[in-house]
C-alpha cells in the first residue's frame, strides 16, 4: 500500500482495544448478534458461498459450449446448470452482496448511528436469506431446477419435472429477507442520522442504498406473490397462467418482470455507490454534481418501475405496450449516463492514485458504459426482435452484472477490507488481480455479442459448428477470470493472519467510517458524533489528525 | 432526529422500553410507525398482484365472474364487511385509550376486537365449508354446473387466494392482538409509550382496507344480473 | 413532534359513514346499471371507505408529510403495475383496424 | 460484408426485406457506442495519468459541479435516445405489421419440432421451403409450452403462444438454406429444436410445390372437418334464414360480429379459434350457447384447416356450407392486419 498509509493513529496498535470482532468469540456472539457489523459478516459468509457455487456451475456451461456437439453433460444437466447458475447468482449472491454485506456494515457508521433502527429485524432477515437458500440448496441437491431463472409458464406450471417448487419457495423467502433489509434501511436513513448529518450530507452511498432499499420494499412482495402463484398452479392446477384452461401466460412475463427488471437495478444501484465512494477517496475530490448524482439514483429507481415490458417484446405483447415500454426504458438510461459523466469529470484535476479499489471503480465505469449503451441496443424495438433470447444478452446482461455490479462488489471488498478486518492486503497481488479480472472478463464476454448478433440463442447446450470459435475464446477468457477471482480469495484470506494492522483511515478518505477505528468498536463511535461538514471534504493530513477519530472528546468540532 | 445530544441524554436511561441503540423515545416512536407504513407498502405491492390478476380475468370473463360470484353469499360477506369495520373502530378507539392513558378501556377495546376479528374468520370458516361441499375449490375435485367452468375455476381460484390471503393477515392480527392484550394488562403502555398498540393499530386497519375492495369485487360482481 | 390525538367523535363519525357506504354499495349493486357504470360505481364507494380509514383511522391526515408521501408512494405503485399491464392487454388487437377500416 | 470466411463472420446474412433495416439500426447503435466509450475511456485514461497523485498528501482543489454540463450532458444523450427510440419503433413496426397479401403458411411448434404447412397442401417438419421476393406469413401456435420462431438470416423472431395465434412474416431475398432456431427455452431438448429455411427462385419453388402436389390443402382438409364434426349440421349457409342453428360461417372473417353482451369484437383467428374450443365465452347476438365445445376433439393443426377453411368461405356460395374458394388461394379475403398478438378479439381475453 504505497501511497495509502497516511498515519497511524496514536492509540494504535498499543492499547488493546475492544472492537466488533473481539466483543465476543462464541459461535453463539456471533449467532445471535444484533451489531449490524456482525450480521454484514454473516452475510459476507453466505453471499460468499453462494457466489462460488454459482461461478462453479458457471464454469460447467463454460466447459460444456467449448464444443458445438453438447458432449459434457447432456441436455437436461446443462438446462439445470445455466439454471442454479442465474438463480444463485443474481437471488443468492448479486441481489444481497453490496445492500447486505457493505450496506450492513456501512450504513449505520456512515450516517453516524449505533446500529440500524431494528436490529432484531437485521438478524431474523439473515436467518430468512438462510433459510431460502437451505430451500434453494434443497432443490439443487435433491436434482436441480431446469425453468431458467425466469421461471416462464406454462413450462415451468405444467412441463417440467424438476425441483420447481422448492427452488420457487427459496427465492420466495429470500425475497422477504431483501424487503426486510430494504425497509430497516429506508427507516435507518430517515430516522437515525447523527446531529448535523443532514441529507445532502450523506454520502453517495446512502443515497444508493435508500434507493436500493425503494426498489427492494415496492418490487419484491410482486415477485413472491407471483411465485406463489407458480406453485400453487403447480400443485393445484387451476389456469390462472395455463391457456388451456383460460389462463394467460404473458401475465406471468407482466408479473415476474415487474419485478425483475427493478431487480437489475437493486443489483447496479449499490454499485454506482460504491463507485461513487471510490472515485472520490481516490481523486481527492468532492463527486462533481453531489446532487444530480444524488438524484439519478432516486430517478433510476423510480423509472425502473415502468420499463419492464422491454423483455417481452417478442412475446405478442401488444406493440403499443412495446413501445411505451421502449420509450421509457431510453428515459432510465439518462439518469445513468448522468453518474457515468459526473464520476469522468471528479477525476478532471483529481489527484488519482492507482490502488486497487480505484482499479476497480475504473473498470466498473468502462465496462458498464458498454453493457448500459448496449442495453439501449435491447430497448430498441426493432433491433431487440432480432437479438432478443440471443448471446448479444447474456453479453449484456454479464457487462452490467459481472463488469459492472461483481467489479464494484470486488472493488468495495478492497476499499473496506481494512476496516472491516483491521488488516491491510498486500496491494501488489490485488492490482495484478484486477488487471487480470478485467482482461479475462472482457474476453469472456466480448465474443458474445457477437455470436448473439450472428443469431446464436442463449439457453442452447448444443450450436451449430459455425459458432464454435467465439464460444472457444469466451471459454478461454472464463478461465483467466476465474484466475482473477480466485487471487482474491487467497491473498485476502492470507491478509487475515498475516497483513499488517490497518490504520484507522489508510486512504486519506472523509466519511465518518474512517473516522472510527479498523475495526470499529461494538457502539461504532464512542460518542454520536456530531457532523458539521459535507460529504467528501478532503482535508490535509494534519488537518485529519486533528480532527482525528469521531468521538474522542472535544475533536468532534472542525477546527 | 437530529436531537442534540443534551436531550438525548435525559430520557435515554430512564425509561425501560427504550433501545439501546435509540436516543429517545421519540426517535424510537418515529422509527416504528415509519417501519410499518413501509410494512404496509409491501403489503399493498404483494395483495396488488393478486388485484392485478384478478382485473385482467374480469376483464377477459365479465360474464363468467359475475355467474360465479353468485355462488358466494352476499349476506355472509356483507355481515363479515360490518364485523370488519366495526372491528377498525374498536381498534381504533383502543389507540385512543392508549394515547390517552386508560388502561382498562384499552384492554376492553383490544379484546372487542379480536373477538370481532374471530367472529369474522368464524364466519369465513362457514362460507369456506360451503363452498368445500358444493366443490367449488379449484383443483381435481372442482365440480361447477354453470356454463365455461374453467373461467369460473380462475374466478374461484382467485377468491380463494385473495380472501385466504385476507384471512391468514387476520389471524397474525389476531395473534399479535393477543401479545398487545397481554402486555396491556402487564400495564407496559402509557401516554409515553404505546407505539406497539399504534402500529398494530395500522396493519389491522389495512387489512380492513383489503377487505373493503375484496367485498365488492368478489361478492357484488354478479349481484345486478341476478338469473 | 408531539402526536395528535383524534377526538372519539371522529370515529364514529367515521364508523356511520363507513357503514352508510357500505349499505349504499350492496344497494345499488343490485341495480342493472348501463355499461361499466356497476363496477365504477362499486370500486368509487371502495375508494372513498379506504380513504376514510387511511386518513382518520390511521391518522394519516395528521401525520408528517413523510407518512404521507409514503402513503401517495404505495398507492402510485400499485396503479404503474395495473395501467402499464393494462396497456398490454387493452391494445394487443389495435393493429388489427386495418382490417376493419378497409372492409 | 459475408464476403469475409464463415467462420470470421461478424455479421449475419442479410436475406431478408427486414435485414437491411434492422442492420442500419445497428450500426447507428454501434455507432453512438463507439463514440460514448471512446470519449469517455480516453477521459478516464487522459485524466488517471494527466492527474496522477505525485505526492501523498496532496489535496486538489474541490470542484462542486456545473449546471452548464449536466444540462448538456443530460441533453445531448436524451436527442440521441429519442432518435433510437424512434428508428426502433419504426422497424418494429414495420415487422409486426403483417401485410395483406402473402404466401398463408400455417406453422405448430410442438417440443421439440416445427411442423408446417402450406397453402397447398405440403407439409414439413423443421424444413420449410419458401419463394424467393415473396411476402410469406406465418399464422403460429404450439401444443404445449411457450416456443420462439427466429431466423437469423431474416432479422425475424415471434414468440409461439399456446392457447392463441401469433403471426409474422418476411420476404426472403436470397436463395439458400438459413438455420432456423427456437429461441424461447422449451425444455430439455430447446437447443435441438432447430430446422432449416430454404429459399427458393419462384420457379424452383413453383416446381417443389407441384412436385409434391398429392396432398390436399389445408382448406381442404378444413372442409373435410367440417362434414366430419358435424358443423355442418348447424352451419348452414344462410344462418338462421336458411334454417341453420348457427350463424353463417361464410364471410365472417376479418368482420365485427355483435355480442349478446352488446359488444362487438372482430372475427380474427383467435376469435375462431375461441368460438371452436370455447364456444361459450362470447356468444353471437341472437344466438343461444347451444354449440359444443371442440376442446381435446380437434389437434392445434385440425383448428387451423377447419380456419383456414371457414377464412376461404365467401357469402355468395349456393350450396349448403358455401363451396371453398380454389386450394391455391391466398385467401385474399383475409385482410386483418393484424399484430400477431392477442387474444381473440375484443376486450375480452
Ligand atoms: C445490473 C443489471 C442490469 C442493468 C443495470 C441493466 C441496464 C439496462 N438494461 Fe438490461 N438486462 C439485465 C440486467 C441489467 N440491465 C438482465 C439480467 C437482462 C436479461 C434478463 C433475462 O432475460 O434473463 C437484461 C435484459 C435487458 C433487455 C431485454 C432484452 C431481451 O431479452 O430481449 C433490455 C431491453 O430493453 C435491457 C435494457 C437495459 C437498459 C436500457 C438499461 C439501462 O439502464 C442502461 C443505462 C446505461 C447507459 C445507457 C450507459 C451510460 C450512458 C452514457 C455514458 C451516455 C450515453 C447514453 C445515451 C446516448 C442514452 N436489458
Ligand atoms: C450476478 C450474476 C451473474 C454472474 C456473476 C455471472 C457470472 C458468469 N456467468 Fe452468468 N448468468 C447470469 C448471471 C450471472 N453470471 C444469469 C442471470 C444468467 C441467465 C440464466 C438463465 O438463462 O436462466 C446467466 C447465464 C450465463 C450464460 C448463458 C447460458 C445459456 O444461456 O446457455 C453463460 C455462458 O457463458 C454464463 C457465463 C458466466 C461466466 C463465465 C461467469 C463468470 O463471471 C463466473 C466467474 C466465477 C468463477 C469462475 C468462480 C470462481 C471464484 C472463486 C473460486 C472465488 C470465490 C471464493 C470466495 C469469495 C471465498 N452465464
Ligand atoms: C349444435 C349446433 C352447432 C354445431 C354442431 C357447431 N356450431 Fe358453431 N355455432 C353454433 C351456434 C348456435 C353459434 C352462435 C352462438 C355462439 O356464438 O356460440 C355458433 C357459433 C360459431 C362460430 C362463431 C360465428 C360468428 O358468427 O361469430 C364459429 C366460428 C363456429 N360456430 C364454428 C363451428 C365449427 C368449426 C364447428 C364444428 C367443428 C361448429 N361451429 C359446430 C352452433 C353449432
Ligand atoms: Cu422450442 Cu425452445
Ligand atoms: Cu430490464
Amino acid at each position: 500500500m504505497s501511497t495509502a498509509v497516511i498515519h497511524t493513529p496514536a492509540e494504535g496498535a498499543a492499547e488493546p482495544r475492544t472492537t466488533y470482532l473481539n466483543a465476543g468469540h462464541t459461535l453463539k456472539s456471533w449467532l445471535l448478534t444484533l451489531d449490524h457489523k456482525r450480521i454484514g459478516i454473516l452475510y459476507l459468509l453466505g453471499v460468499s458461498f453462494f457466489f462460488l457455487i454459482g461461478g462453479i456451475y458457471a464454469t460447467l456451461i463454460r466447459l460444456e459450449l467449448l464444443t458445438p456437439q453438447g458432449d459434457l453433460v447432456t441436455a437436461q444437466t446443462y438446462n439445470k446448470l445455466f439454471t442454479q447458475h442465474g438463480i444463485m447468482m443474481t437471488f443468492f449472491f448479486l441481489i444481497p452482496s453490496i445492500p447486505a454485506v457493505f450496506g450492513n456494515f456501512l450504513l449505520p457508521i456512515m450516517i453516524g448511528a449505533k446500529d440500524v433502527a431494528f436490529p432484531r429485524l437485521n438478524l431474523l432477515s439473515w436467518y430468512i436469506y438462510m433459510t431460502g437458500a437451505l430451500f434453494a440448496s434443497y432443490a439443487m441437491f435433491a436434482g436441480g431446477v431446469d425453468t431458467g431463472w425466469t421461471f416462464y409458464p406454462p413450462y415451468s406450471t405444467n412441463y417440467a419435472n424438476t425441483y420447481v417448487i422448492a427452488t420457487g419457495l427459496g427465492i420466495f423467502i429470500v425475497g422477504f429477507s431483501s424487503i426486510l433489509t430494504g425497509l430497516n434501511f429506508i427507516v435507518t436513513i430517515h430516522t437515525m442520522r447523527a446531529p448535523g448529518m443532514t441529507w445532502y450530507r450523506l454520502p453517495l452511498f446512502v443515497w444508493a442504498q435508500y434507493a436500493t432499499s425503494l426498489i427492494q420494499v415496492l418490487g419484491t412482495p410482486v415477485l413472491a406473490i407471483t411465485l406463489l402463484l407458480v406453485a400453487l398452479e403447480r400443485t393445484v392446477g387451476v389456469g390462472i397462467f395455463d391457456p388451456r384452461l383460460g389462463g394467460d401466460p404473458v401475465l406471468f412475463q407482466h408479473l415476474f418482470w415487474f419485478y425483475s427488471h427493478p431487480a437489475v437495478y437493486i443489483m447496479v444501484l449499490p454499485a454506482m455507490g460504491v463507485v461513487s465512494e471510490i472515485i472520490a477517496t481516490f481523486s481527492r475530490k468532492p463527486i462533481f454534481g453531489y446532487k444530480f448524482v444524488a438524484f439519478s439514483s432516486l430517478a433510476i429507481a423510480v423509472f425502473g418501475f415502468l420499463v419492464w415490458g422491454h423483455h417481452m417484446f417478442t412475446s405478442s405483447q401488444s406493440v403499443y405496450a412495446g413501445m411505451i415500454f421502449s420509450l421509457i426504458s431510453y428515459a432510465v438510461a439518462i439518469p445513468s449516463a448522468i453518474k457515468v459523466f459526473n464520476w469522468t469529470a471528479t477525476m478532471y484535476r483529481g489527484s488519482i492514485s492507482y490502488d486497487s479499489p480505484m482499479l476497480y471503480a475504473m473498470g466498473f465505469i468502462g465496462l458498464f458504459l458498454i453493457g448500459g449503451l448496449t442495453g439501449l441496443f435491447l430497448a430498441a424495438l426493432g433491433l431487440d426482435v432480432h437479438v432478443h433470447d440471443t448471446y448479444f444478452v447474456v453479453a449484456h446482461f454479464h457487462y452490467v452484472m459481472v463488469g459492472g455490479s461483481l467489479l464494484a462488489y470486488l472493488g468495495a471488498m478492497h476499499y473496506w477490507w481494512p476496516k472491516m478486518t483491521g488488516r491491510l492486503y498486500p496491494e501488489g497481488w490485488a492490482r495484478f488481480a484486477a488487471l487480470v479480472v478485467f482482461v479475462g472478463f472482457n474476453l469472456t464476454f466480448f465474443p458474445q455479442f457477437i455470436l448473439g448478433y450472428l443469431g446464436m440463442p442463449r439457453r442452447y447446450y448444443t450450436y451449430v459448428p459455425e459458432f464454435q470459435l467465439l464460444h472457444v475464446l469466451s471459454s478461454v477468457g472464463a478461465s483467466i477470470l476465474a484466475v482473477g477471482l480466485i487471487l482474491p480469495a487467497i491473498y485476502l484470506l492470507w491478509s487475515l493472519k498475516r497483513g499488517p494492522i490497518a490504520p484507522a483511515d489508510p486512504w486519506m478518505a472523509t466519511g465518518l467510517e474512517w473516522r472510527t477505528s479498523s475495526p470499529p468498536p461494538p457502539e461504532n463511535f464512542e460518542r454520536t458524533p456530531v457532523v458539521t461538514w459535507n460529504a467528501y471534504e478532503f482535508r490535509s493530513k494534519e488537518e485529519t489528525e486533528v480532527i482525528g477519530p469521531m468521538g474522542k472528546p472535544d475533536v468532534s468540532e472542525r477546527k | 432526529m437530529a436531537q442534540s445530544e443534551a436531550t438525548a441524554q435525559h430520557s435515554v436511561v430512564h425509561h425501560p422500553a427504550l433501545a439501546h441503540h435509540f436516543e429517545n423515545l421519540e426517535q424510537q416512536r418515529e422509527a416504528s410507525t415509519l417501519g410499518m407504513w413501509i410494512f404496509l407498502i409491501t403489503e399493498i405491492m404483494f395483495f396488488g398482484g393478486l388485484f392485478l390478476a384478478y382485473s385482467i380475468y374480469r376483464s377477459w370473463y365479465p360474464q363468467v365472474f359475475a355467474e360465479a360470484s353468485h355462488h358466494l353469499d352476499i349476506v355472509l360477506g356483507g355481515i363479515n364487511t360490518v364485523v370488519l369495520i366495526t372491528s377498525s373502530l374498536t381498534m381504533a378507539l383502543a389507540v385512543y385509550y392508549s394515547q390517552v392513558g386508560n388502561q382498562r378501556k384499552l384492554i376492553l377495546f383490544l379484546v372487542l376486537t379480536l373477538l370481532l376479528g374471530l367472529t369474522f374468520l368464524g364466519i369465513k370458516v362457514v362460507e369456506y365449508s360451503h363452498k368445500f361441499h358444493d366443490g367449488l375449490i379449484p383443483g381435481v375435485h372442482f365440480r361447477y354446473d354453470g356454463p365455461n367452468p374453467q373461467q369460473a375455476q380462475i374466478f374461484f381460484w382467485l377468491y380463494f387466494a385473495m380472501t385466504g390471503l385476507h384471512a391468514l393477515h387476520m389471524i397474525i392480527g389476531a395473534g399479535i392482538l393477543s401479545f398487545l392484550i397481554y402486555f396491556a394488562w402487564r400495564g407496559r403502555y402509557s401516554p409515553e409509550y404505546h407505539s406497539p398498540v399504534e402500529v398494530s393499530g395500522l396493519y389491522w386497519h389495512f387489512v380492513d382496507i383489503v377487505w373493503i375492495f375484496l367485498f365488492p369485487l368478489l361478492y357484488l360482481v354478479g349481484f345486478h344480473v341476478k338469473g | 413532534m408531539s402526536e395528535h390525538i383524534v377526538p372519539k367523535k371522529t370515529y364514529y363519525a367515521v364508523f356511520g359513514a363507513l357503514m352508510v357506504l357500505t349499505a349504499l354499495t350492496v344497494f345499488v349493486a343490485r341495480f342493472d346499471l348501463p355499461g361499466i357504470l356497476n363496477i365504477t360505481v362499486a370500486l368509487t364507494v371502495a375508494v372513498i371507505k379506504a380513504t376514510l380509514v387511511v386518513l382518520y383511522f390511521m391518522h394519516v391526515r395528521y401525520s408528517s408529510r413523510l407518512t404521507q408521501v409514503i402513503v401517495a408512494a404505495g398507492i402510485f405503485w400499485l396503479v404503474i403495475m395495473l395501467v402499464l399491464t393494462a396497456s398490454d392487454y387493452v391494445t394487443r388487437n389495435l393493429l388489427a383496424p386495418v382490417a376493419r377500416i378497409s372492409m | 460484408m459475408q464476403q469475409v470466411p464463415s467462420e470470421f463472420k461478424l455479421m449475419p446474412e442479410q436475406a431478408s426485406t427486414m435485414a437491411g433495416q434492422v442492420d442500419a439500426l445497428y450500426f447507428y447503435l454501434v455507432g453512438i457506442t463507439l463514440f460514448f466509450t471512446v470519449l469517455i475511456v480516453s477521459g478516464i485514461i487522459f485524466f488517471a495519468v494527466k492527474y496522477r497523485r505525485r505526492s501523498p498528501y496532496e489535496i486538489p482543489r474541490p470542484i462542486a459541479g456545473s449546471m452548464k454540463l449536466e444540462t448538456i450532458w443530460t441533453l445531448i444523450p436524451f436527442l440521441i435516445a429519442m432518435s433510437i427510440f424512434v428508428w426502433g419503433a419504426k422497424v418494429y413496426f414495420a415487422q409486426y405489421r403483417i401485410p395483406k397479401d402473402a404466401l398463408d403458411i400455417y406453422v405448430v411448434g410442438k417440443q421439440w419440432m416445427w411442423k408446417m404447412q402450406h397453402p397447398t397442401g405440403q407439409r414439413e417438419i423443421n424444413e420449410l421451403h419458401i419463394p424467393m421476393g415473396r411476402k410469406v406469413r406465418l399464422t403460429m401456435t404450439t401444443e404445449d409450452v411457450i416456443h420462439s420462431f427466429y431466423i437469423p438470416d431474416f432479422r425475424v423472431k415471434m414468440d409461439v403462444v399456446p392457447g392463441r395465434y401469433t403471426q409474422m412474416w418476411f420476404e426472403a431475398t436470397k436463395p439458400g438454406r438459413y438455420h432456423l432456431f427456437c429461441a424461447e427455452y422449451c425444455g430439455m431438448d430447446h437447443s435441438k429444436m432447430r430446422g432449416t429455411i430454404v429459399v427458393m427462385r419462384p420457379d424452383e419453388y413453383q416446381a417443389w410445390v407441384s412436385g409434391n402436389a398429392s396432398q390436399m390443402s389445408p382448406v381442404q382438409l378444413g372442409e373435410q372437418h367440417f362434414q366430419n364434426l358435424g358443423c355442418a349440421t348447424c352451419h348452414l349457409n344462410g344462418g338462421r334464414d336458411a334454417g341453420g342453428r348457427g350463424p353463417q360461417l361464410a364471410g365472417i372473417f376479418g368482420k365485427p360480429v355483435q355480442l349478446e353482451t352488446g359488444q362487438t369484437v372482430v372475427a380474427d383467428e383467435n376469435y375462431l379459434r375461441e368460438s371452436i374450443l370455447n364456444p361459450g365465452a362470447k356468444i353471437v347476438a341472437g344466438y343461444s350457447a347451444i354449440m359444443p365445445t371442440y376442446q381435446g376433439q380437434v389437434s392445434e393443426e385440425q383448428l387451423l384447416q377447419l380456419i383456414a377453411y371457414i377464412k376461404s368461405l365467401t357469402p355468395q356460395g349456393g350450396s349448403g356450407t358455401a363451396s371453398p374458394t380454389p386450394a391455391s388461394s391466398t385467401s385474399a379475403n383475409m385482410n386483418v392486419g393484424a399484430q400477431a398478438s392477442g387474444s381473440p378479439s375484443g376486450q375480452r381475453r
